[in-house]
């Protein structure tokens, strides 16, 4: 997931934009959360109930957004998937940057043998085709979203090792940290209270981003089938399931496609908005 | 305005003629009211602190103000009127009539395109020269602003020359269609003091051989004193007093004026130290250090198996520092002496050689003896901003190394930071700020106050007001002496500029390429300098005129 | 700025311009078209038994009997006429003039040949139907004989099969094997092959030494496309660019019917849709679980559900169009609290089911509502995705509990059937459900050995009862090759055999 | 020198690993590529038997002596499944791929450059604004998702555009290819235009350009001559992480477009085990990134000459 490009601390926002931005992507990603946590009382049906005498059912009072092969009600199944593609964005991305900031820490504040490591094997990675990479380890673990994390977190840790080790390279020569290291601090004070509050930044604003990626990768994973696994409510599995019968009942794929942008929107907005409140605070 | 300026300005009008001009942007005013005149071949200087807006008066002069400003008043060059102009007209005047050189000519050469074609474009542009006849013309001005080898060097890149080169190369853009006027906006502050002196030599030459216009603007009214006509003092965006230099530099009237010339290095000598000089055991001694950096191997090395040389920024320096010592090292860039700071805090890791403080090896301390030593030697850095963590309050900054040695719960260290706010002469409310809430001079301070936390006996100042303004300059090194008084501190004063260390320390050694050259009293080092590179940097000081009876000596011998 | 301005415009322009290249006409030549989920692997007839490599097969490769498309009786392929002795050990074929797209003979000698690799070369995908031969022998150039260890009825059947074509000795001799079936093999059938690019098209051009003179009828290539997605297929079909949809989801059926240039039919087959079940761990291992989730499955509302009723419920888990198929047999009616009692009776209530699932709509929604009825009866399943190779390591391991799939026999002789999917003591492990009951593999001998049909059908009815009430598989339904053609095409179907009629297809332009 | 030498290097140690893992990890997938060869009905001697041709049957670190001694003699392997070599298989399905990557190149790059141009002028501006949402709502659309709407839109509802295949003549490549291309594209101007914008926006406001225009320069001249050579540099590295990753990643978009390309070859390697096509078409993708890569920095040595050693 190496493709977002690193916001680049230059340019001077415009207040009333980052206001904007921020406020737009809070409604979005709010308002799913709100879906999600309280998907039982909003969502009209169980989402897994099959009633396969009105499966295809167009939209209707009943059922606004259809139903689908198996009669399952479409809006209820949106509103539960959020739960999972919610989940999705945290559970893709923090496993990675917990693994990629500490690696990342160590290689960039100490160099060396674990640092040359860390660059051949972030070569590694990148050389390989994303999806052939994670196809395959899922494709050992089982399908399952488990274990899509798992592979997600063995592809991307790299790439956060990487952003934050060249942020500690930066901060590294920084000379606060010579400071601390003449005030007689201990490497672990120095790494956690001086190094790391300071190359979080841009790390964080990237894992945003990243989190819209996962989604997405996440999904296609689901539409491949090696995602969530039926009957589970998910998005692309959603919209996997739900091709096969397009010519009779768009409203399968669309309502959860729909979805899938508007978090996506609310995600990427954010993600903007974050790094520029990032650029901000250091242009100030 | 006054009469007597006004007379200066020769009969036949003024080449550059700003009236009145005010610059703000949205509610911020940042000019109010400036006014001056430059007259043809004349050097006239702007002398002002950062935030004086004596940048912000030359870009609108050159129209180089962003959209955003609002500009009223006039400026006239000649007899055309600069500030009605439209687009296409302000790029006829701009490297034709008027050039302009910047402070740092690294960023403002274009990293692309070799030097020589950056020269000979405004002679395409704006003389309808043919590329062969500009590149021919770019080659003599390479050679007229002191290039050795001009041809070789207008086929290099920017980034191959040296930061001098570059200046002159900026020089030689500016001047290359032969305008009557030259802005140069701090144009030596970047670089090293004798080649800021060749600079310098450089435009009076350009001034004397070509009758060419000079604005020049600078931080240090030395600079300015030595080469120019007439001085313009401003601050917080309004000139507070403008006349002949000898009258700025002798007999200022405005007390802005007075404060700017009394805070020039060397001005006033400084008490420091309070050791009785003798026989004692130094308290620091270092013996023949060597400090080395591998040169970064390249794979056609390795696949040769061919280590390359490493690199020695210090070369077997022996120097001693007595308690209550106040002792300068001074040098230009890459000459050793932030190596030595470095390897005292023990950052680097000496090739040969010791460091010894009480007689005690450093390099084997571990432990609760490293512990000790810290507390024992501690060091101010060069960058204020950057010396701070930007995530942690003032309070936090100073407190946190004495709770963290243990000398105090995180209670009564934050007591004990907030009496160190008041020793460093910080108002107690600065102390919940951040680092980027404050200006420079405080941050500096707060880099004191943190470096004393611990009650070191030597402290290291590693160019420690080379960043700051001369006034706040001045401040610092007075509360600096103070402090060494006060807290029994023996101080080794780490810079680049020779007249602050020789008027601040007591001894000094001189370093460079890693050895040192020379050493011995400030005075005598100052005055009657034994080696020839010596010799060549007190060359390179400006001095105002007047100041103390040993000032006036060391005028009299450069 | 101007320039810029004009620059983002021309941008603009190109851009647009490249999206102005809208549908342009397909060339017109002479080529049918035929899309298939199923890839092609393979052109050697003795190595894949896959659907994908089934179609062609039968369209390289004469064999020596051939079924007619009309009505679906045995007639002579290459061998004119046969004798059989009158114990039914011994088969005398005697084969017709005919040649191989090279040009060269059809001898004994290959048809000897061809005979045996299928039956006795180690890598050969299906042996079973000559499983019961002793030997194969080239009598004279003309003259087959074939041995049998015993009597088998569907002997003469399995001559027919698409894996017996014959091959040419000649040419496996000079390329090997590898060599002779890589690219260019040398053919009997209808149709020999212009070009493969594997795992997208299989290009087929008329044999010019076809021994049925006259066929092909039309001159037209034929392409063997792969097309993984249907709605894709459908697409093609519909803007011209295939002629043949072979797996039409049900799904779509209605849309296709209703789209002028489309004949949307409904092939017979000799497919049948089930439910397979572990035999070889709990839960289903236990008699009355695997009762009561056969009795919780209503077949008659999934089959109207899932294939809107195109298909028809099945009431046992052979094939319904076989020989002897006892239509009027009830099977199992679908009862949920007969099913919730006999679950408790088993004790298997609250186990975990595993059910796992392979690509595709139908395989999706068969899993979502097994599931939905079982937890009702009080099973816990689980469903998970897997792709083909998974599937067939899973269940050839045992490592599962329920999945649905389906499978087809290739004759009506119900031997080969019985032998696949329910005998225990054949390979197959009754495909690998591990279902192993004595009687039914007793029977399964019996009923390949006997030669009076009337005998034979009270022993098939049997092991279908059998089957049936102890839940070797769960029955869904028998389901037809739903199939959708261009209406220029004139004469072309599927055979329940999975073949083509190509050779008699003619194309109207 | 520099570059190619470190860029060889690399490029070793990079096919090592690749090999190595791509092997363990194509043979721990559970799934028997004789299996798929045989087809369903196939009894478990004949498995083992094509195992054993296949040398299936030795011990995986034997297999791997094998398959890694082929390698060195430049024998990437034969496709189990289609008994062709690798490379004839790459070479019959490369050709969409290749089309179809410059055919998104040159349906992304235009745009890109003119909004982050439009974009960039006036930073904040309400063309900004609106070219910046734009790009942030194509980002967050899944490409499956646009492809299958497109393709039921375009493809069956208004029958503009054929939904899957390559076509034969190089006007039919453009026009079986447009809707894949485009949902890529879609993806990609955004991720462009960010990177060109914050490299215009930083470069338009560096100190050269105002010493540019302090010689008098035009802004066009400025534009054209300073500013856009400065901004292309990082795009540039961007522009070749993409490229690569487009290469290697367009089994998404193949798949959903039935476009016969190396995307396909790799799905439908995977799905049937065929373990040498998998790992050469690995290995292949590999290579191309580095390949990419290599070429990116050859050619920002050409623009900046900082990049040459």
């Amino acid at each position: 997931m190496s493709i977002v490009t690193q916001p680049q601390a230059t340019e001077a926002p415009a207040r009333g934009r980052l206001n904007w931005t921020i406020l737009v992507a809070g409604v979005i990603v709010g308002g799913w959360i709100v879906l999600a946590v309280f998907a039982p009382w909003i969502a009209p049906y169980d989402p897994n109930a099959v009633d396969i005498l009105h499966a295809l059912a167009a939209p209707s009072a009943d059922h606004w957004f259809g139903t689908d092969q198996v009669g399952r009600d479409v809006l209820s199944r949106v509103i539960h998937a959020a739960r999972i593609d919610l989940v999705m964005c945290i559970a893709g991305v923090l496993p990675p940057l917990l693994i990629g900031t500490t690696v990342g820490l160590l290689s960039g504040y100490y160099g060396g043998v674990v640092d040359t490591l860390l660059m051949r094997l972030y070569d590694l990675t990148a050389a390989f085709p994303f999806f052939v990479l994670v196809l395959a380890i899922v494709g050992i673990l089982g399908p399952g979203l488990l274990n899509f994390f798992i592979a997600l977190a063995l592809v991307g840790w790299v790439t956060y090792a990487r952003l934050v080790r060249a942020e500690v390279m930066s901060i590294r020569d920084s000379e606060y940290i010579q400071a601390a290291q003449c005030l007689g601090y201990s490497d672990r004070v120095i790494l956690t209270r001086h190094v790391m509050p300071n190359a979080f930044g841009p790390v964080l604003a990237y894992a945003v981003s990243d989190s819209v990626l996962v989604m997405l990768a996440g999904a296609s994973f689901g539409f491949l089938g090696m995602g969530a696994q039926p009957p589970t409510a998910e998005w692309g599995v959603m919209i996997s399931d739900g091709s096969a019968f397009i010519r009779q009942a768009w409203w399968i794929c669309m309502f959860p496609g729909l979805a899938t942008i508007s978090l996506g929107l609310g995600l990427a907005f954010l993600g903007d908005g974050l790094g520029q409140l990032r650029r901000r605070q250091v242009s100030a | 305005m006054n009469s007597a300026v006004k007379a200066l300005v020769p009969a036949t009008g003024p080449l550059l003629q700003i009236d009145g001009v005010s610059v703000s942007f949205g509610s911020a005013q940042v000019l109010k009211d400036v006014s001056f005149q430059i007259a043809a071949g004349e050097i006239v200087g702007i002398a002002g602190e950062s935030g004086s807006g004596k940048s912000t008066i030359c870009r609108s002069a050159m129209g180089l103000l962003p959209s955003t400003a609002e500009v009223s008043g006039s400026i006239r060059l000649g007899e055309r009127s600069l500030l009605t102009l439209g687009e296409a007209e302000w790029s006829g005047i701009r490297g034709r009539e008027m050039g302009m050189i910047f402070q740092n000519p690294a960023s403002h050469l274009d990293p692309l395109r070799r030097v020589g074609s950056q020269i000979a474009q405004p002679m395409i542009r704006h003389l309808g020269l043919s590329r062969k006849e500009a590149m021919e013309r770019a080659v003599a001005l390479l050679d007229d602003v002191g290039i050795r080898e001009p041809a070789m060097r207008a086929k290099s890149y920017p980034h191959e020359l040296s930061g001098g080169m570059k200046q002159r190369v900026m020089i030689a853009a500016a001047i290359s269609c032969a305008p009557k006027l030259l802005i140069a906006d701090e144009p030596t502050t970047a670089l090293d003091v004798t080649v800021q002196a060749k600079i310098l030599e450089l435009l009076k030459d350009l001034n004397a051989r070509r009758g060419l216009g000079i604005v020049l603007i600078s931080h240090d009214l030395g600079v300015l004193a030595d080469i120019c006509s007439r001085i313009v003092i401003m601050r917080q965006g309004e000139i507070v007093e403008q006349g002949q230099t000898a009258q700025i530099v002798e007999d200022p009237r405005h007390p802005y004026t007075q404060l700017l010339v009394n805070s020039q290095p060397g001005r006033k000598k400084l008490r420091s130290g309070w050791g009785k000089p003798g026989v004692q055991e130094p308290l620091l001694q270092v013996d023949g250090l060597t400090v080395s950096f591998p040169v970064k191997r390249n794979i056609l090395d390795m696949l040769r198996n061919r280590t390359p040389g490493r690199f020695k920024a210090l070369d077997g320096i022996g120097l001693a520092v007595q308690a209550g010592e106040t002792v300068g090292i001074v040098g230009e860039s890459g000459s050793g002496k932030s190596t030595l700071a470095r390897t005292i805090i023990r950052q680097n890791t000496p090739a040969a050689g010791t460091v010894r403080l009480d007689g005690r090896d450093i390099g084997g301390l571990s432990g609760a003896e490293l512990s000790a030593y810290r507390r024992n030697v501690q060091m101010v850095f060069q960058n204020p901003y950057d010396s701070l963590n930007p995530r942690m309050t003032a309070i936090e900054t100073i407190a946190e190394p004495i709770w963290r040695h243990g000398l105090a719960d995180r209670r009564t260290a934050g007591e004990e930071a907030a009496r160190l706010l008041d020793m460093v002469e910080l108002p107690r409310a600065l102390g919940e700020r951040k680092p980027r809430q404050l200006s420079g001079g405080q941050c500096q301070r707060v880099g004191i106050a943190r470096a004393l936390a611990l009650k070191p006996r030597l402290l290291i100042a590693d160019e420690i007001t080379s960043a700051l303004d001369v006034t706040t300059q001045a401040q610092i090194l007075e509360l600096l002496a103070r402090l060494q008084r006060e807290r029994e501190l023996t101080l080794l004063y780490i810079s680049h500029d020779l007249s602050v260390v020789s008027s601040f320390c007591q001894r000094v050694y001189v370093f460079r390429n890693g050895r040192i050259v020379e050493t011995g009293a400030a005075q005598e080092v100052l005055t009657r300098p034994r080696e020839a590179y010596t010799q060549e940097l007190v060359a390179s000081l400006h001095r105002l005129p007047g100041g103390s009876a040993a000032m006036a000596e060391t005028q009299a011998g450069a | 700025m101007r320039q810029i301005k004009s620059f983002a415009l021309a941008a603009f322009t190109a851009f647009s311009l490249s999206s102005a290249l809208v549908a342009l006409p397909a060339a017109a030549e002479s080529v049918i078209r035929i899309a298939s989920v199923y890839p092609a692997t393979t052109l050697d007839p003795s190595r894949s038994g896959a659907a994908g490599n089934i179609e062609p097969f039968g369209q390289l490769y004469s064999r020596l009997l051939r079924r007619s498309f009309e009505t679906g009786e045995l007639e002579g392929g290459l061998a004119e006429k046969w004798d059989v002795s009158a114990d039914g050990l011994v088969y005398t074929l005697h084969l017709r003039d005919a040649q191989f797209s090279d040009g060269s003979p059809i001898t004994a000698a290959d048809a000897a040949f061809s005979l045996e690799r299928v039956r006795s070369d180690k890598e050969s995908a299906l042996p079973s139907p000559l499983s019961a031969v002793e030997s194969i022998t080239a009598a004279d150039p003309k003259t087959v004989v074939i041995k049998l260890k015993h009597a088998l009825a569907p002997m003469l059947a399995n001559l027919e099969l698409w894996n017996v074509g014959i091959v040419s000795k000649a040419d496996v001799d000079k390329r090997g094997v590898d060599g002779a079936f890589a690219t260019d093999p040398v053919t009997s059938g209808p149709y020999m092959v212009k070009e493969w690019r594997p795992g997208e098209k299989l290009v087929l051009a008329p044999n010019p030494h076809y021994w049925r003179k006259g066929y092909p009828k039309s001159d037209a290539t034929v392409e063997l496309l792969e097309v993984a997605e249907p709605e894709t297929a459908a697409a093609m079909l519909k803007a011209g660019e295939i002629d043949v949809m072979r797996g039409v989801n049900w799904a779509q059926v209605e849309d296709l019917k209703s789209t002028d240039g489309i004949d949307m039919r409904m092939e017979p087959s000799n497919v049948v849709f089930i439910v397979l079940l572990n035999h070889s761990r709990e839960p289903f291992s236990n008699l009355k679980a695997r009762q009561a989730a056969a009795y919780a499955l209503d077949n008659k509302v999934l089959t109207q559900a899932i294939t809107n009723g195109y298909a028809k419920p099945a009431n046992t888990p052979l094939p319904g169009s076989l020989d002897f198929h006892d239509d009027a047999y009830p099977g199992l009616v679908a009862d949920m609290d007969k099913a919730k009692k006999l679950l408790e009776e088993s004790g298997m209530a609250g186990k975990e089911v595993k059910i796992i699932l392979g690509a595709g709509s139908t395989n999706q929604q068969t899993g979502l509502l097994m599931q939905a009825q079982w937890q009702a009866i009080g099973l816990k399943p689980v469903l998970v995705n897997v792709d083909t190779p998974a599937w067939w390591e899973s269940t050839g391991k045992g490592e599962y509990d329920a999945t649905p799939t389906w499978w087809m026999n290739e004759l009506t002789d119900p031997d080969l059937a019985v032998r696949w999917a329910l005998c225990g003591s054949c390979d197959s492990h009754a495909f690998n459900t591990f279902y192993d009951n004595k009687k039914v593999n007793e029977l399964t001998e019996q009923g390949s050995r006997e030669q009076d049909p009337k005998k034979r059908a009270e022993i098939y009815q049997e092991i279908s009862r059998i089957a049936t009430e102890e839940v070797s598989q769960i029955p869904l339904y028998y389901s037809p090759f739903p199939i959708a053609y261009s209406k220029r095409l004139k004469d072309l179907k599927m055979t329940p055999a999975m073949q083509w009629t190509l050779e008699e297809t003619t194309v109207t332009e | 020198m520099q570059i190619v030498l470190k860029r060889i290097l690399q490029l070793v140690f990079v096919l090592l690993g690749i090999c190595v893992v791509t092997f363990l990890l194509v043979h721990m997938v559970p799934g028997d590529p004789a299996r798929v060869i045989a087809g369903d009905r196939a009894n478990p001697e004949t498995i083992e038997a094509i195992r054993k041709s296949f040398g299936l049957d030795q011990p995986l670190w034997q297999q791997f002596v094998t398959y890694a001694g082929n390698l060195l003699s430049g024998d990437i392997g034969q496709s189990m499944r289609y008994k062709r070599p690798v490379t004839a298989l790459i070479g019959q399905f490369i050709w969409p791929t290749l089309f179809l990557t410059g055919y998104v190149i040159c349906l992304a790059v235009p745009p890109a450059l003119a909004l982050a141009i439009a974009s960039a002028r006036k930073p904040g501006g309400l063309a900004d604004q609106i070219i910046r949402i734009v790009g942030i709502a194509g980002m967050a659309i899944p490409v499956f998702w646009l492809g299958i709407m497109m393709s039921r839109f375009f493809g069956v509802a208004l029958g503009w555009f054929p939904v899957s295949g390559y076509g034969k003549t190089f006007v039919d490549h453009l026009h079986h290819l447009f809707l894949p291309a485009l949902s890529t594209a879609i993806w990609m101007v955004p991720v462009l235009i960010q990177s060109l914008r914050a490299a215009l926006i930083e470069k338009a406001g560096a100190d050269f350009v105002t010493a540019a225009r302090a010689q008098g320069a035009g802004e066009r001249e400025i534009f054209w001559r300073t500013i856009l050579p400065n901004a292309v540099l990082p795009t540039l590295n961007l522009f070749g992480v993409i490229i690569a990753f487009l290469i290697g990643g367009t089994i998404i978009v193949e798949t959903v477009y039935a476009v016969p390309g190396l995307g396909s070859l790799m799905i439908n390697a995977l799905l049937a085990r065929d373990y040498h096509v998998v790992q050469g078409l690995t290995l292949m993708f590999a290579v191309t990134t580095v390949g990419v890569t290599f070429v990116v920095d050859l050619l920002s040595a050409l623009i900046d000459p900082r990049a040459r050693l």
